[in-house]
């Protein structure tokens, strides 16, 4: 496909994530309970980095003999921050700590 | 990072203008981009992965992100959310060899991700007034700490993009040679994508 | 010369020899002082024999590899017109020492789970009868809170000293949390060690079966079960441990001596006389064990360390009612101490 | 990779003229044959000074605040009054120089009464801190993955350099700048970091719990950021290299085992040192910005005046996160090692590798699990039973890829023809030493049976026998297997089989005994123990056979340093392959050309073919660009 449908699609892609962006203060200030609220912003959050990455950073249309590398060197970093983040949770996240 | 002015500079001579970077090379330093960028998240893991359970360890009184100016930060988001666009909008041009194109849209992205610098700066600055320093409390030694090195990461983007500026006016890119832009590209986007998980989980929660 | 077929043996014997030696050796030296005494009735032994078993099997893969290793160097050395075997490895046999160690390491894993727990997540509960005591450990001093005759922290009756005071064969459960950095509880000989944090509190459990007392005639400390305490005469008071530097090396000889003009306290089948030093017919003296800070934790970490006296359970209630005595009402626990730590008392089970 | 890419589309680098000037060869060079021995030189400097501390270390817990020898007078302060005998003048005389380290001479009424020279408690700390900070990651990362790293895979791969090797320069002088700096807080005022190289906050982030903490330890955490971002980097180059660089007919189950290990050690190097970087920062924060990351409420100076802090934070977020980092890191320090001594074993028992699918498998097991062991090392510092149990379980399950390593070494070496030089004699005691290594690591695994041995010398000889006894016999016998291809020459067999003696026979009588003293309950990182503890007086004879036995084994290295050095310039000529070794650095010239080799190889077999059918030809060996023997047959 040409270029210029490209630049079309960038538009649109923009369009799309600044009202994502609105979308997500708006949420944010109805009360769906503290884990209903922290789930969808980062549910939205999550969606506008695949956008940006499939679009913008062209992972959509990866060719060539790097593109299975660069999937898995882009996925295994988010298996990584999960993993981090679920066994930090007992010990640091769920302690009573001093000051409450 | 580029392969290209990587051999520019190897064989000692000055990096003159296009110097065609075979299909392989183009895609060499992509991957070793998206290597970096990969530690990159690793790093904002650890700060972003320290910040969730340090707030869910501690308490809602120190954890409010509504003592922080929200509407300065949506502005904020859209501003880089904006520089995106121009960034990918200048490496279709340079694809097409649309060197005029190319130079403005980055020179958008420059001062796209200068209004963010600024705004962030007057954040910081309207904190400092009121006392708030990084020693307030946890919530806002994450703050400053997250915050800060994503603006660090905006700044050094800022100078490489300057000096891409530079070179295309000079000519030295065109649709053979343009690996350098599409990487710095991925660099601004990644620091577009930190700052997607940042502005909710720092401001709006 | 060497004849022929010894020659082959002169490098490995010129470098395991030595080792062999230097390693028996180390048994030598020393005072064979290596594998502490357990006096954790609780559960000392139940680490001990697991330790046996993981030393047993790791001992016999030990022997296993080396053997081969060694007999490999020496029996296939290169040789002139030596055949190899060429081969790029064999399904079977990787299979075999896949499977054999994976099933031993994931046995071994489970068995040790039920020793975890109980060592770690079934603190004994006050129905079940315990002695409880906080750790307040600071940069290079150790400070325990008895919570006094009511059982209780937070009042008047709480006493706190730089000596950790228990009684034998009862259980006691240590609350533990840290006045500034990181240290670590370690009391060796009854296999009790856990960190100590600011900020949180961490706890650790443990049973005395032994009291640890010093023989004046060998110069040497013992450890006496209660009937063997009771059945003997032991100076409680009355008598200052002293020592002397032996060599450069630092090593020290501990002794008793009388305290010049102090009466000595003896506690003979549960009761207490005092005694002039010379007409004072004893046994034993009443001695302590170390404890030690386990967690590098500032530039005097070496010198953290404070004693452990362990008492019969008569002469543990007497202490304790004597403490309710001599203390008023305004000691320093009375103070922030109560403010950051009072939920200490409460957090349990 | 397929075989129709000739070499001139970049795909094995391009061929470029040597530089002359001497700023441009061996300063600044972006060759990385070159970078490889700068890596070498620096890590070897700082492997001599850390081992001078780690003997200094030993003298004091031998003979507790007696002078050092030779150093202690070298290196002690002045007292004042010394000073003022010194320069009568007032003006011109100097103020009386810091020495966080050692004791100046204590003087009465003029005369000496306690000589100096000795180590200092504070110094003790800081010994044990940057000795622990040197040896990991200014010598071991640097020599496994700097210098082997970079002058092994170019060559291995058969590439002409590095993917991206203007940043291969950039990530040395990253790595030099560190080594700067961490250097430098040796003369700060407060000395350099004094928390042990694991740096545990609250300690290591409150100037009120250890003077140190907001300069020497802030410049250590600088330091370790800069080493760290130069990691990054030569992993990323290294991950990029073996990715695309290959040769044609380099398929991955035709890469030698080294290069299979540096690019396992890459992937934790790219994805696991962020993580510390960002943990790094952190600590900097706490340390001169006043945050509270890791500080929670409550915590009082000795005095117990409330500190002013606000706290909040938490201290075993630091452990997890640095934890994170340094597990992996581990493996970093072994996996390369565990890569030359496959290499050397294949070479010198003349047969390939036994189940060389096995190896590699057991390596990327160990690259995923290496992730999720972590807590391992803090099962006594206040984590949930619960967490215990799970770390406990992976920890059990990870053991199990270093068993297969060791049974499939054993099973290439049967039947083989053992080579009794010394390269080979090095392969065999890594798998030797790495065993016992290996095996004591079980007793920490158990959970119950590591709350006796947890922060005893029976942890100090777990690591050293990994560490020491593993990767630095498996570098000492790279050394000597690749010397030729560094620098042209060979050294000397005898005196390299004699430093392999004195280090075999000093390393186990130093490290050995430790295990004892660890059963003996004999605390780490404590400096004088035995003049506090009374249950550590009957070890204290094995402390003292200990330090002789590493006075021994520090000494022994001065015979390799001279053969190194004499051998590097008096040594004689090597031929272009001296081992008759197949893999394809042997093919080129000793010491390897600039641009490595003149045509990029074309790869036919696996790198461990010795001896497929020796009777066609008279040959043992086929090198990985030449058809085998057995292809040859038919």
């Amino acid at each position: 496909m040409s270029a210029e449908n490209h630049d079309k699609i960038y538009f649109k892609v923009f369009y799309a994530l600044v009202g994502l962006t609105a979308l997500t203060v708006a949420v944010s200030h109805i009360n769906l309970g503290r884990p209903g609220n922290i789930g969808l912003a980062v549910l939205i959050a999550g969606f506008k980095v695949c956008v940006v990455g499939a679009f913008f950073m062209h992972l959509k249309d990866e060719r060539g003999e790097m593109r299975n590398w660069t999937y898995a060197f882009v996925f295994f970093p988010f298996v990584l921050f999960g993993i981090l983040v679920i066994l930090l949770i007992p010990d640091v996240g769920m302690r009573v700590m001093a000051q409450n | 990072m580029s392969d290209a002015s990587a051999h520019a500079a190897h064989a000692g001579e000055p990096g003159h203008a296009v110097h065609a970077v075979s299909e392989f090379e183009h895609a060499q330093s992509k991957l070793g981009m998206w290597l970096f960028l990969a530690s990159e998240v690793m790093f904002f893991s650890g700060l972003i992965g320290a910040y969730i359970v340090l707030r869910m360890g501690g308490t809602k009184e120190v954890f409010d992100g509504s003592v922080l100016n929200w509407k300065l930060a949506a502005v904020n988001t859209v501003a880089l959310l904006a520089s995106s666009l121009t960034m990918a909008l200048a490496i279709s041009a340079i694809r097409r060899d649309d060197i005029h194109r190319a130079a403005i849209n980055i020179f958008l992205t420059i001062s796209l991700g200068g209004v963010f610098l600024i705004i962030k700066a007057i954040e910081y600055s309207t904190k400092f007034l009121h006392h708030i320093t990084p020693g307030t409390n946890v919530f806002y030694s994450c703050y400053f700490t997250m915050t800060g090195f994503h603006g660090i990461h905006v700044l050094a983007g800022l100078i490489v993009l300057g000096v891409l500026l530079v070179r295309i006016l000079q000519g030295r890119y065109s649709s053979k040679n343009y690996t350098v832009i599409e990487n710095t590209g991925l660099y601004w986007h990644l620091v577009d994508v930190v700052w997607i998980f940042l502005f909710p989980i720092l401001y709006l929660l | 010369m060497i004849p022929e077929p010894l020659k082959k043996f002169i490098v490995p014997a010129a470098v395991g020899l030595p080792v062999l030696v230097g390693i028996i050796l180390t048994f030598l030296h020393g005072d064979m002082g290596y594998t502490l005494p357990n006096i954790n009735s609780a559960y000392g032994e139940e680490i001990d024999s697991l330790y046996r078993i993981i030393m047993y099997t790791v001992g016999f893969v030990f022997f296993l590899v080396e053997g081969l290793l060694v007999y490999f160097v020496i029996e296939y050395r290169e040789r002139p017109g030596r055949k190899v075997i060429y081969t790029h490895g064999s399904q079977k046999a990787e299979l075999i020492w896949t499977i054999v160690p994976g099933l031993y390491l994931i046995w071994l894993g489970v068995y040790q789970i039920s020793s975890w727990e109980r060592i770690r997540e079934k603190f004994p509960k006050a129905s079940e009868g315990r002695e409880l005591v906080q750790v307040f450990p600071q940069q290079y001093a150790w400070d325990f809170r008895h919570p006094g005759e009511n059982g209780a922290f937070g009042d008047e009756d709480d006493w706190n000293e730089p000596v950790l005071k228990v009684p034998v064969n009862q259980n006691i459960l240590l609350k533990m949390s840290s006045k500034d950095v990181i240290h670590s509880f370690f009391l060796p000989f009854a296999r009790v060690k856990m960190d100590v944090l600011p900020g949180m509190q961490t706890r650790a459990w443990f049973k005395l079966d032994r009291i640890p007392c010093w023989d004046p005639k060998k110069n040497q400390a013992v450890l006496l079960t209660e009937p063997e305490f009771k059945s003997k005469r032991i100076a409680m008071k009355g008598f200052a441990l002293k020592d002397k530097v032996r060599d450069t090396t630092g090593v020290r000889d501990f002794y008793y001596e009388p305290v010049p003009g102090a009466k000595v306290k003896v506690a003979a089948d549960g009761k207490l006389e005092d005694f002039d030093p010379d007409q004072a017919r004893i046994d034993y003296i009443f001695h302590h064990m170390d404890v030690a800070c386990a967690e590098l934790c500032g530039m005097n970490h070496y010198t953290m360390r404070a004693f452990c006296e362990v008492y019969p359970q008569d002469l543990y209630q007497k202490l304790v009612a004597d403490k309710a005595e001599e203390i008023d009402g305004a000691d320093k626990w009375k103070t922030i101490w109560d403010k950051v730590y009072a939920k200490f008392n409460v957090i349990d089970e | 990779m397929s075989q129709e890419h000739h070499d001139d589309d970049g795909r094995g680098g391009h061929i470029h003229q040597e530089p002359t000037s001497f700023f441009w060869k061996y300063v600044l060079s972006i060759d990385h044959k070159m970078i490889g021995k700068q890596y070498l030189f620096t890590a070897m400097f700082f492997l001599l000074f850390g081992g001078m501390m780690a003997l200094m270390m030993r003298w004091q817990i031998a003979y507790p605040s007696q002078p050092v020898p030779v150093l202690g007078a070298l290196l002690k302060p002045l007292a004042a009054e010394q000073l003022e005998a010194k320069y009568p003048d007032a003006k011109t005389r100097p103020k009386p120089a810091k020495n966080t380290i050692f004791t100046a001479d204590t003087l009465k009424d003029g005369k000496v009464v306690i000589q100096g020279g000795a180590i200092a408690p504070e110094g003790y700390t800081k010994l044990v801190t940057m000795h622990g900070s040197m040896m990991i990651f200014f010598v071991i990362i640097p020599i496994l993955v700097g210098a082997f790293g970079n002058f092994l895979i170019p060559l291995h791969i058969g590439a002409r350099d590095v993917a991206f090797p203007i940043l291969n320069a950039l990530s040395y002088w990253l790595f030099f700048i560190a080594s700067v700096l961490i250097l430098g807080a040796f003369f700060l005022e407060a000395g350099t970091a004094a928390a042990g190289w694991t740096s545990y906050p609250p300690l290591s982030a409150l100037s009120e719990m250890d003077p140190a903490s907001s300069s020497g330890g802030a410049i250590w955490v600088l330091s370790l950021f800069f080493i760290g971002f130069s990691s990054i980097v030569t992993g990323v180059n290294f991950l990029a290299t073996i990715v695309t660089m290959r040769a044609p007919g380099m398929t991955w189950t035709r890469l030698p085992l080294v290069t299979w290990s540096q690019f396992i050690t890459a992937v934790f190097q790219t994805l696991a040192t962020p993580v510390l970087a960002a943990a790094l920062m952190m600590l900097f924060m706490d340390q001169v910005a006043g945050t509270n990351f890791f500080i929670p409420a409550g915590i009082h100076t000795t005095a117990d005046e409330p500190l002013s802090r606000a706290g909040g934070g938490h201290p075993l977020l630091w452990q997890h996160v640095f934890w994170f980092y340094s597990h992996p890191a581990v493996y970093i320090l072994i996996l390369p090692g565990m890569g030359i001594a496959s290499d050397l074993l294949s070479t010198f028992a003349r047969k390939p590798i036994f189940g060389y699918k096995a190896m590699v498998a057991s390596m990327c097991g160990i690259m995923f699990l290496g992730f999720v062991v972590w807590g391992h090392h803090m099962f006594l510092s206040g984590i949930g039973a619960g967490m215990g149990k799970f770390f406990m379980t992976t920890t059990m399950l990870i053991a199990l890829p270093s068993a297969i390593k060791v049974f499939n070494w054993l099973a290439t070496m049967y039947g083989g023809s053992l080579s009794w030089r010394s390269p080979g004699l090095w392969a065999y005691s890594f798998i030797a030493m790495f065993t016992i290594g290996g095996l004591s690591g079980i007793f920490m695994a158990a959970t119950p049976v590591d709350i006796p041995m947890h922060d005893t010398y029976y942890i100090v000889a777990h690591f050293h026998y990994v560490v020491f006894g593993g990767t630095l016999m498996a570098v000492f016998g790279g050394l000597t297997f690749w010397f030729p291809k560094f620098f042209g020459r060979m050294m000397s067999e005898f005196w390299a089989k004699v430093h392999w003696a004195f280090t075999f026979v000093a390393f186990n009588l130093t490290f050995f005994p430790m295990h004892l003293l660890g059963e003996g309950g004999h605390m780490r990182r404590i400096g004088s123990a035995v003049e506090k503890y009374e249950f550590l007086q009957p070890l204290q004879g094995m402390n003292v056979f200990i330090t002789h036995a590493a006075i021994l084994l520090g000494f022994s290295q001065l015979i390799f340093l001279a053969n190194f050095f004499y051998s590097m310039f008096y040594g004689p000529k090597a031929e272009a392959n001296p081992w008759r070794s197949n893999t394809l650095e042997w093919t080129t010239a000793s010491p390897v050309p600039y641009h490595n080799y003149d045509r990029i190889p074309i790869v036919q077999h696996g790198p461990y073919e010795y001896n497929a059918a020796p009777e066609t030809t008279g040959s043992d060996w086929q090198p990985q660009d030449r058809q085998t023997n057995a292809a040859k047959k038919g």
